[in-house]
């Protein structure tokens, strides 16, 4: 099963990859700390969080498979898509960077993945609904544990103030892709299978000021470029990412792990 | 004096000793080695596992290893935690470790080259471990023997789910799986062997590490248990042993295995194995690299209290 | 075409496919430095290196592949192998390190594969021949490209010697393999394919410790441990660089380029 | 005065301009800009092709790449050269781009997602190149004239390349990497467009550069004669340009195209294009991280010249 699956151009699909991939791509990068943490105990919790995205991204690809033209599985889907078929927002496959970087990425996801659940709970999907009820409890965990180590960073001494800062300037740019619309977004609002994105910008907001405010952190400038990733135009790092998640099974069509 | 002996007495009786117990300095100090070097080894383990987490091969085996080698960084926590209760501090045995006085197992300067590896290190390595540490479970200090019961309780477990996936690759799988997974056999058969130390006439049984409960089977006791339990589960699994003496001798009711390469144990073990450098590189980088943040968290942990004060 | 292919066990095609890994190895290595060196001119030299070691790479591997039981071309011989059959010395595949780490194992590699090629080009095969008379020449100016790295380096600033004497430590442990004989290597020397080796090492040494002394560097120590690449025993950095390397071959099964 | 009518009447005789002669600070100055802008671009677009080095699908596909790469950056290094003869260092002009202050071609602010983009820069990004710098051969000034030469016959091959790399995947090639060429191509085909600058009325040619011989075509003219250029090779090729708008207009016996989205050419020009901050920050980290090597070349150079001189 080396070649590769298309998913098909449904809009309840691609929605729901979108999240999908999200959630699979960031608990990629984050999967790249275990062993080589600043403390034992991130390791750990790092570990966790990226257990749980990998969980909710195989909830949401195994559902989004079911409701393909034909259906694919949640390995299918992982595994073996070209690039442009995965739909996660740009920010989720940038390299992992230092651990402010990784901090400042899961804050700014989680503060968008808490609202996203807490209204997939509300799915017309039961199934998605189930998933989100999960979901949205683990994410606020990630959501509080990354906002401890923003505000620890963000006024901890001058060197982690400046790399906080330095990291959220460049994440900011790849904001703007968590609350944009296309028809896809408002085809899920129309039909109820979630929220279009751009409903969840005040919550973020709100959050997400309120971490900076407390770690004494200056919010950066919006910028115009919306990156694609939702339309499969990613950034550089993605084929280098997918070159060593895909390997195994592209190099042993027909494995059974 | 007097308060060693009522400690013998509490080890005769088989009693718990606790951290706030008076000890021999002796029994400290073993201990304290034996605890840490063993925590280190955890968490050095979490690396040739970990090498594999971006390229697991189903989403399920990834989480299984995820969740692996996170239980690996929770078995150092425990261990260093119950060595901390001795007096010695994390930060003291890391420095140890990093500057390359403390030991960890040998068995993790071998490198993870293929995903079998992953299942093999899970069946031979875990398993190896475990005959190795089920009798610390009864181990004289408390918090030892209590962090022990945990971890081989979750070693077990990954050794079940090491010896699965392999089972999966080799009945379900195509042939270049199957030939992945002896592959990996043949490479690490020998390295788990070792892991049970030098043999007996090289390594003089410590009286005193029996009676603390911290051995209690000898090194060549323990592998001939382990090439014993080890021997049907690789005819189950359909893999041949790269060993053409082992086989069974009906008088000792026990299998016959051939020489340990002894010279290529004590080169690893001096710190000349393949990947010493790497393993040992790779920590102290990660510390290093850590090092600001640390210190930050330190910093923030002081201004606010200072803000606190002032308020 | 993403199944794997096995280059077999004949002793001509292994140690061929030794030389040809070590060569295809080394250029990709050094091909990560292209736009990244420290100075305009090394990405020039660096690509010509990289360019002249790909071309003995495709030739070795062509010649491997007409040797063999079933033949084999060039490109299945270098996307298609499983790790376990790619036949290059472990010191080819270490990451690219600093700019140190790279000239002095560019000096490494340049001592060992000039008398290996001048031999070769009495080889008993004589396409092999051919093919060593046009790579001396090329890897004659390898080394003297690198020497002068080395020398500069090693005795220029306090820095760059540290780093150098750094990457002659960090390297010196891969070296006994360059030098190690087994069947395969001694098969060649009977037959007339190619030196044996360790017959290598008595010009290796005076090549490399002319440098040495000219740098001011001290020589590490030789270590016990010998690698075994040569026989597929490789680090955990080959497993990343063939996942990059063979992508786009296992993803596109047929595809033609 | 005088000088500078005898410069005039150089030019109007089409003669070289040489380093060596006088020159109007404002010549030297415009080509200067020029050069260094042409540079830059060159070792910038070294980066989303030197991205597919390593993953290049075969050996031949490889060394084609490895050699156009290292091409780009022997034009770079001609161009700097040329540059420097009208007296601004090249540590200056890195300075420039380092910083901000230069700019270099907005085309290399979009990404290489596959392997077919590789074909398709080769095709359009080194073709609309072509056409704009083939002019320049003829260009006032001698260096750079001569530079743009050599330049423009290796872009010419590069092309060439590109195109038959295309040509094989769309003629022998899997339905998959038909898909691929064509997806390169509609993301390809408008940056192409704006390589051109920006339209007329925005970009009132200089008369100066006319004269100089910088400039002989408006932006305008130059990107309609690349797109009726490239119509034909697309249907050649067999993919369709992304443009619903454009076909052949028998009355002007030129293609008539659909509007351009200026609003994206002025935001990746400012600045905020996909990559911007990446690729000058790729530059930037390998500038940085080279320093110690630069400063190791100068004090080893510095240490053996005192010692030729002690001895």
């Amino acid at each position: 099963m080396s070649t590769s699956v298309q998913p098909g151009q449904r809009a309840e699909v691609q929605y729901l990859l979108r999240v999908g991939d999200a959630c699979l791509v960031l608990s990629h990068r984050i999967s790249e700390w275990i062993g080589h943490s600043p403390v034992l105990e991130e390791d750990l919790a790092l570990g966790n969080i990226a257990l749980d995205l990998l969980g909710q991204a195989r909830a949401l690809l195994t559902r989004a498979g079911q409701l393909g033209e034909a259906p694919l599985d949640e390995d299918q889907l992982a595994y073996l898509r070209e690039e442009r078929h995965y739909l996660n927002p740009v920010m989720m496959e940038l390299p992992r960077g230092d651990f402010a970087f990784t901090q400042a990425r899961n804050l700014i996801a989680a503060c968008w993945l808490l609202p996203l659940w807490t209204r997939l709970q509300a799915s017309s999907d039961a199934e998605v609904a189930a998933i989100a009820a999960k979901a949205v409890k683990e994410v606020r965990y990630h959501q509080q544990h990354a906002a401890e180590w923003v505000v620890r960073l963000g006024d901890g001494s001058a060197e982690s103030t400046r790399r906080m800062q330095d990291a959220l300037q460049q994440l900011w740019p790849y904001v703007n892709e968590l609350f944009a619309a296309d028809a896809i977004d408002a085809a899920a609002e129309a039909s109820g299978l979630g929220p279009a994105w751009s409903s969840l910008k005040p919550d973020w907001d709100a959050a997400m000021d309120e971490v900076l405010a407390e770690a004494r952190l200056a919010r950066p400038k919006d910028t115009p470029h919306v990156y694609a990733g939702v339309r499969g135009i990613h950034s550089e790092h993605m084929g280098h990412l997918l070159s060593t998640m895909q390997h195994l099974q592209r190099a042993y069509p027909g494995g059974v792990w | 004096q007097q308060r060693n002996e009522a400690f013998e007495a509490r080890i005769d009786a088989g009693d718990f000793i606790e951290a706030k117990d008076w000890m021999p300095e002796h029994y400290r100090k073993t201990l304290v080695r034996q605890i840490s070097q063993h925590a280190h080894s955890e968490i050095v383990g979490m690396l040739p596992e970990g090498n594999w987490i971006t390229r697991a091969p189903t989403l399920k085996r990834k989480a299984i290893l995820l969740a692996k080698v996170q239980d690996e960084g929770g078995h150092g926590l425990y261990l260093y935690s119950a060595a901390e209760t001795l007096g010695t501090s994390r930060d003291q045995m890391l420095d140890a470790l990093h500057s390359g006085k403390a030991k960890y197992s040998s068995i993790f300067n071998y490198p993870t080259l293929t995903w079998a590896d992953i299942g093999v290190i899970g069946w031979l390595v875990d398993g190896a471990a475990i005959m190795n540490q089920v009798p610390l479970c009864r181990c004289s200090y408390g918090p030892y023997a209590r962090a022990m019961i945990r971890i081989c309780r979750e070693e077990s477990f990954h050794q079940r789910q090491g010896y699965e996936s392999l089972l999966v690759m080799m009945r379900e799988g195509t042939a270049a799986q199957k030939a992945m997974v002896q592959d990996a056999v043949n490479r690490w058969w020998w390295p788990s062997l070792m892991m049970f130390g030098p043999a007996d006439k090289d390594s003089p049984n410590s009286e005193q590490s029996m009676r603390w409960g911290i051995k209690r089977l000898t090194n060549d006791e323990l592998r001939q248990k382990f090439v014993d339990a080890t021997v049907p589960q690789a005819e189950l699994l359909g893999v041949t042993l790269p060993d053409p003496d082992l086989k069974w001798n009906a008088q000792r009711e026990q299998h016959d295995f051939g020489a340990i390469d002894w010279e290529e144990f004590w080169r690893v073990v001096g710190g000349n194995g393949p990947c010493n450098t790497e393993r040992l590189g790779t920590r102290v980088k990660a510390w290093d690299d850590g090092a600001w943040v640390r210190e930050a968290a330190l910093a923030h942990a002081r201004k606010r209290a200072t803000e606190a004060q002032a308020a």
